[in-house]
């Protein structure tokens, strides 16, 4: 059998939230799904011209993944805190 | 899908072409995170069609094939005799698949070919600018059906994976959808089904995914998720409409 | 006397349209007119770009890589086209999206804030009509009327939206005049 | 009429509804979906039939299909669509019937790119399809060309019943240019109960039929066949000559885009004293080889230079019709970039 | 059948090239008796397949179109939409609509062509001389299939009728056979039927036909129709699959 | 080894197994079947794969997909199959793979007839798919050529990378003669891990595409396969001469059965002191131009006939290389029967 | 409508049963429909080199129209004795 | 010297069968031969026939019109091919199935009834293998051995079938000596 990759478990306060916005194309997918209203457009321009996705840093992101599950371009990424 | 969640590494670096909120981009990551998980990146080669994803081979790495349109069935079916270790899969459009290369995935699916197909129904060609394709909605415009389709002349929407399902050679043939987390969750483990099969060298395998097109449904994104859920969803309902259980 | 403008920007941002226009207000003129499109699957997203020619005799090859002019949208068809301009021509440059110049300077180079005078005249969808507004009163290419009238041919199945492009049409050509 | 600004895609369309054309069977394909958009809309108005087929071999057997009912039909397609339609133009051929198709050829070989190419000059003309059938094979340099030459080959189809093709590359298919309809234009006309089946009512009945089991039946229609392919031979060849007189020293040779790009190209040489001269076939099938065989007799030729966006196809009808008088060179691209006139007389110059 | 039972004026009076006992005639009887009985001579068009059938157009005495191998459903569909006012029929074998012209067909019956279609199952190539069809029956030997067909290698004989009936568009979708007085009376009628709906401008009409073919079989023409009975009418059930009323 | 007595198409099949082909994809078409009847027995014998595809379409890609994948395979079909086929050529050829295509030609054009043709010259050599590809293209005469030309086209398409194919005509395929397969023969092999999909393990990954979206590599893409196409023009030309010396002064150009024909022409007309020969091509493409060419310039040379199943295809070729120096006819037969000697030479002394 | 041929009835006497030998490929299917086992194959060849088939005019017809049903080559005709 | 025989007659009656033999036996006798067969929709049912070339040295065109000899084993093989042989040739006619001769003075021409002969030795089927062993014996186109090798060969997986082929060899060998 062929190794796989195991999966791990974290808390919440371990883990970090990140949106690579140079591969994001501000389609706002990830906007409509976050379950706790923490993404949103901005206004500033990537370099290939789009309104890029942030997260609200007064609203409290879950690492529900929801996000990372509906955006096309794998732009969101949640990983364990270094 | 592995978590934390990060980028599948049987995804190459590159961005994709598509455009904003094209689904084609969730398959991607889907199939590439199964691939990841089972460990088979090495031996695993997938066949992109003629269609928007026809660069798909660019953002896999993966060793590839690029297939002439609507051929990719012949193709994987002869790579797949050549070369049983491999984990061989399509990858295919609605034009690719359900149009000009209907005769190539009924027959590879009817001999039972040991290699899965993607089938990604976005009811409409994406890459030649938004032509009518057999998935297409009644009424639904397009740039060959300007006034909607005319189901009087054209008929109606065809729906593969229930054809394919009645096949009597044993297979895997579901529906599933690559809008809303839900659904998302759903395909992958269908995705991850259909390969588990072909490394049992179980049975031809058939992952229907519904996908969205904004650009040429003159949508959104997000109008385009619910356009797909209300419209396309109770045309093309999910789940799973063959297993090769059902044949014991 | 031929004349060649290569229309370029991002996809979107209705290049090939102002192209169309200008080529129809050509014909009108009774010249010999070709438009030549950028095609291709990059067609969204990327660099889209067409070229119009405009002539008094029978065109002969279509095919231009150094045209008289260029109406540049956005900064990646400026760098890449500028170069190509033939001496003396006129090189239009849409300063809302790009801070930079062409560098040439053996043209006449205008910059215009297309984006900015669009929004304040209703649209930055406009924008495009905007640059054209300049660039055909900076050239002279046709006359005014003529362009006139194929900016509201092209809205005329959408009356509402003609008053707002005509608009642009002349913000343009007062921006291009006053430099 | 007054012109009207077309692009190619489109102005092939309306081409085909003025020369009485009510049936259109398509699959999309870049550079020329343009085509099957334009009448998905223009053909229902004028009371024909448009339909996208699920192939391009699926849309080549409706032609074949309706024209055997007696049905001005034609498609259009792009390289390896036209690939897919060899079989049944094949087929079309041996059965005798009119038909039209239009290639917008694509860069190749395989998927290749989607510009503008001149590559399939050898399918077009020698055939892609298996078997001794030859067509005529109009080859257009502007978009109003485009539309007489459209026009010309459903009369020619008619004439011969045969499949008739025209070549076009992506730019002709894609550029815009101003076009007029010929006013009061009179369709060819076939008396269709000849030979179609129309329904055999109270008359012998027609067949449609490419089998021939016994060879002397089989030979005796490829004769008869052979004797139609001899008088397109006779009769159809077109071509243009620009700049050519006694003293011309250098011939080119180029058709549809490419020879637009060789006009500019005698122009400026021509300014600069060069006796070059262009002449362009209008039919690449049947070739203009007897006039090219003139011409290379001629004392004051020095070369001949083809010019085709291939890696050379053209070339050997020249090199036939040339019989070894005089040096003949190819200058081609595959790129999908249409070649500009100051790289195509740098070459030149190089070559003098 | 017209009573007294003479040659129908829709058949020629030549003589067919089929071998002793082959049920190809036997089709080509019923068809012509329902075209004089229907009174449609005048306006019909058939379409003959290459297979064993190709030279059908010299036993009817019908206008008549010869195909490419499989594409008959295309040139009807050509046929019919510029002269809607013919009655069109496709005449295929197994060959001809089940493998090569797999896409043609379905897509035929899924844009609802206003046809006929007789599909002359025979489980195998006739005229090439017996290779395996997509038809044959499991462990049926042919001469490419030496060994018997092996389903693992190739699937299981594919049920076109089945296949056909679940596509969405309204049709006409049955199964009869040609041997034994029995299903031959069914089957006129069903053949019947087809032009009925077509002369009503309804649906497309599918007819399968279960056929012998004694040479390749390897029998006596008896032994074909006893063969036919007992293995392929259990695997291809005979009886309606769809008809346009089901839709309303 | 015992000369063995086979049919040409089962020595075809043979021919394949002893040049190491383990893997075979077709669709029945006569007159050749028996090469996919003998295969689906011999090669599960040989460990090897034999699939019988729904149609010549996916045939072709299956070949497609197997050699991209690292395995020689080849196919076998008949004129119209082949048609079916032309879109894969091209791709073949564009993604550079090895593959062998064998056409053993019936007469058309349509369905035509099942019996021997040649009539598929053009289509072979010029190419039935789109854009700029070629591929060699033999012709052997006898069952046992086949069996060497079939076996040698295995090797050239690892060689070049590129499709190969063999044509016959119907009676090759059909009739039986002594053959005898080489001992110890050593397949060529190819380092699949370079380009073929194989599975990426720790390498880089392969890529099999023909797909140039960008007009500057599909131009170099092209520049490489047009380097390859020369380099077969230079090394690869095949072609047997029979009773030619300095004082012939008819020449017969043929290839295939139609050479035969010939052979025994040149020994009828020789014994009655005709001073003629036969130049046998057996590479179609690359043709052998340069050495016709050099004959046409001999100064005892009067005249050129070429013998071949068709309505005059390789003429142009002859044509070509004769650069008008010799008249050069035609004499063909496309019904289906073989032209046999004595009309061949009835016909010769017609002419001079 | 068009016109469609009439059927009508007639009495089993008033019918006569003719084969057309030299159509007939002697597949004998005939002879194993007929319920009243009046067919059989002769030893006698016909001009294609069949067998061809018969009645035995020992055996009754009753005019069933069996053998017509079931014969491939349209080789047997009943029709009304004139 | 080349020798070409064409069998001729029904499909069904063995004809390609009994030419494949007689090619076997000149090959292993070393000859240079040839098998042709004709092909086609015809072959079950109608006219089959096939042309053997035995050379000493190798064959050119393998494609016969006038053969040196004919085996017709039905009676329009014989109509149709007779006129066909070269003077000095042989004929043989199957007369069992063939009324009539075949109206040439300038061969050699032998009636065997062939199916009778078969019929007696226990099988109609052979009728095949009595007319090739008629024509051996009568030409002496190989040795006689070859051809019994052939036959032999032939029926090998079918060991049962052989008394009674070899029978019928003999049995049309006597018949054409007898004459
Ligand atoms: C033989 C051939 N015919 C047509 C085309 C043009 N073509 C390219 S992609 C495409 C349709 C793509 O639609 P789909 O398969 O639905 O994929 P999508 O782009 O929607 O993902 C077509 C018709 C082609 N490349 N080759
Ligand atoms: C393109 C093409 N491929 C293959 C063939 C050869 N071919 C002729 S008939 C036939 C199959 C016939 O079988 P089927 O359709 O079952 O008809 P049947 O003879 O059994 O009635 C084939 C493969 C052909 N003529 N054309
Ligand atoms: S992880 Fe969940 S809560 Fe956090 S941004 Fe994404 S969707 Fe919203
Ligand atoms: S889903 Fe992805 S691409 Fe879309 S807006 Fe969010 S981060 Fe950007
Ligand atoms: S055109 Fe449609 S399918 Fe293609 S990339 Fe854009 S959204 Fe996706
Ligand atoms: S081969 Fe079979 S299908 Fe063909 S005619 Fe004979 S019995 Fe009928
Ligand atoms: S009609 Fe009936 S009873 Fe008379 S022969 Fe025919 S099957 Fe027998
Ligand atoms: S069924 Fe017809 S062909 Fe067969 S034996 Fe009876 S009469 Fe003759
Ligand atoms: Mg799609
Ligand atoms: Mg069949």
């Amino acid at each position: 059998m062929e190794p796989q990759i195991k999966k791990q478990s974290y808390k919440k306060e371990e883990l970090e939230h990140h949106i690579d916005i140079d591969r994001c194309k501000g389609c706002g997918l990830c906007v409509e799904a976050c379950p706790k209203d923490v993404l949103e457009l901005t206004r500033e321009i990537n370099v290939k011209g789009y309104f890029y996705a942030r997260q609200n840093p007064e609203k409290t992101c879950i690492m529900c993944g929801m996000c990372v599950q509906v955006c096309p371009d794998v732009a969101i990424s949640i990983t364990p805190k270094k | 899908m592995p978590f934390p969640y990060t980028r599948p590494i049987s995804l190459s670096e590159r961005q994709t072409h598509y455009c904003p909120g094209c689904t084609h981009g969730v398959a991607h990551r889907l199939i590439a995170e199964v691939i990841d998980e089972l460990g088979i990146q090495g031996r695993t080669v997938g066949i992109a069609p003629v269609g928007c994803s026809v660069l798909a081979y660019n953002y896999f790495n993966l060793d590839f094939q690029e297939a002439a349109h609507g051929r990719a069935p012949a193709m994987a079916s002869g790579i797949k005799r050549v070369r049983p270790e491999l984990m061989v899969f399509t990858y295919q459009g609605d034009g690719d698949l359900a149009s000009i290369g209907t005769a190539e995935i009924i027959h590879a699916a009817n001999r039972g070919e040991k290699f899965c197909t993607f089938f990604i129904n976005n009811a409409v060609y994406g890459m030649t600018g938004g032509q009518m394709a057999p998935t297409t909605m009644p009424g639904q415009r397009t740039t060959t059906s300007p006034m909607g389709r005319d189901v009087e002349l054209t008929g109606m929407p065809m729906r593969m994976a229930e054809m394919l399902a009645t096949l009597q050679t044993p297979g895997f043939v579901t529906r599933q959808a690559l809008i809303r987390p839900k659904y998302i969750t759903k395909a992958k483990k269908a995705i991850r089904q259909a390969f588990q099969y072909q490394m049992e060298n179980r049975c031809f395998c058939f992952v229907e995914l519904i996908s969205t097109c904004p650009t040429n449904w003159g949508k959104t994104p997000v109008q385009a998720v619910q356009w797909a859920e209300e419209v396309l969803l109770p045309y093309y309902p999910l789940g799973d409409k063959k297993t090769p259980e059902d044949a014991q | 006397m031929q004349n060649e403008v290569m229309f370029a920007g991002f996809g979107g941002q209705g290049i090939m349209l102002i192209g169309k226009m200008l080529a129809k207000a050509g014909l009108k003129a009774g010249l010999d007119v070709a438009w030549i499109p950028s095609y291709g699957p990059e067609m969204r997203g990327g660099t889209a770009y067409c070229t119009v020619v405009v002539s008094d005799r029978p065109i002969g090859s279509p095919i231009i890589v150094h045209p008289t002019n260029l109406v540049a949208m956005n900064r990646p068809s400026l760098e890449k086209f500028a170069p190509k301009v033939k001496k003396g021509g006129c090189i239009l440059v849409n300063s809302s999206l790009i801070p930079i110049e062409s560098g040439r300077d053996d043209v006449d180079e205008i910059h215009v804030p297309c984006n900015e005078i669009a929004i304040a005249s209703g649209s930055a969808k406009a924008a495009n009509v905007v640059a054209l507004g300049a660039f055909v009163a900076r050239t002279g290419i046709c006359d005014w009327e003529l362009i006139e009238d194929a900016v509201k041919a092209n809205f005329a199945a959408k009356p509402k939206l003609v008053p707002m492009n005509m608009d642009c049409l002349s913000k343009g050509a007062e921006s291009a005049r006053a430099q | 009429m007054a012109k009207k600004l077309m692009k190619g895609a489109e102005a092939i369309g309306e081409a085909a509804i003025r020369a009485g054309c009510r049936a259109y069977f398509c699959y999309p394909i870049t550079p020329q979906t343009e085509v099957a958009e334009y009448l998905s809309k223009r053909m229902p108005e004028a009371g024909g039939v448009f339909l996208q087929a699920e192939s391009e071999l699926a849309a080549s057997y409706m032609i074949f299909g309706a024209a055997g009912a007696g049905a001005k039909v034609f498609t259009t397609s792009s390289s390896p669509g036209i690939s897919l339609m060899s079989e049944a133009i094949s087929y079309i051929a041996a059965a005798e019937l009119p038909a039209v198709f239009v290639n917008i050829m694509r860069s190749g070989p395989g998927l290749g790119g989607i510009l503008p190419s001149q590559g399939d000059y050898f399918q077009a003309t020698k055939g892609g399809g298996h078997g001794d059938y030859r067509m005529i094979v109009l080859a257009p340099a502007t978009v109003q060309e485009s539309v007489e030459l459209v026009m010309d080959a459903f009369n020619l189809a008619d004439k011969y019943r045969n499949p008739v093709m025209v070549i076009g590359d992506g730019l002709i298919g894609q550029m815009m240019e101003p076009v007029e309809f010929p006013e009061n234009y009179e369709p060819s006309t076939l008396d269709y109960e000849q030979f179609a089946t129309t329904g055999k009512k109270s008359r012998e009945r027609n067949l449609i039929r490419t089998l021939y089991l016994d060879s002397d039946e089989l030979e005796w229609h490829n004769q008869q066949l052979l004797a139609k392919f001899r008088k397109m031979e006779e009769q159809e060849v077109r071509f243009e000559e620009y700049g050519i007189d006694d003293d011309t020293e250098y011939l080119l040779v180029s058709y549809g885009t490419s020879s637009r790009v060789c006009k500019t190209m005698v122009d400026d040489l021509q300014a600069e004293g060069v006796k070059i001269g262009l002449l362009r076939p209008i039919t690449v099938h049947p070739f203009p080889i007897d006039r090219i065989r003139e011409l290379s007799k001629r004392p004051a030729l020095k070369r001949i230079l083809c010019v085709e966006m291939s890696l050379g196809q053209m070339i050997e009808d020249v090199e036939r019709a040339n019989q070894g008088r005089q040096p003949v060179t190819h200058y081609g691209k595959t790129g999908g970039v249409v070649p500009d006139a100051t790289e195509v007389i740098e070459h030149f110059k190089s070559l003098i």
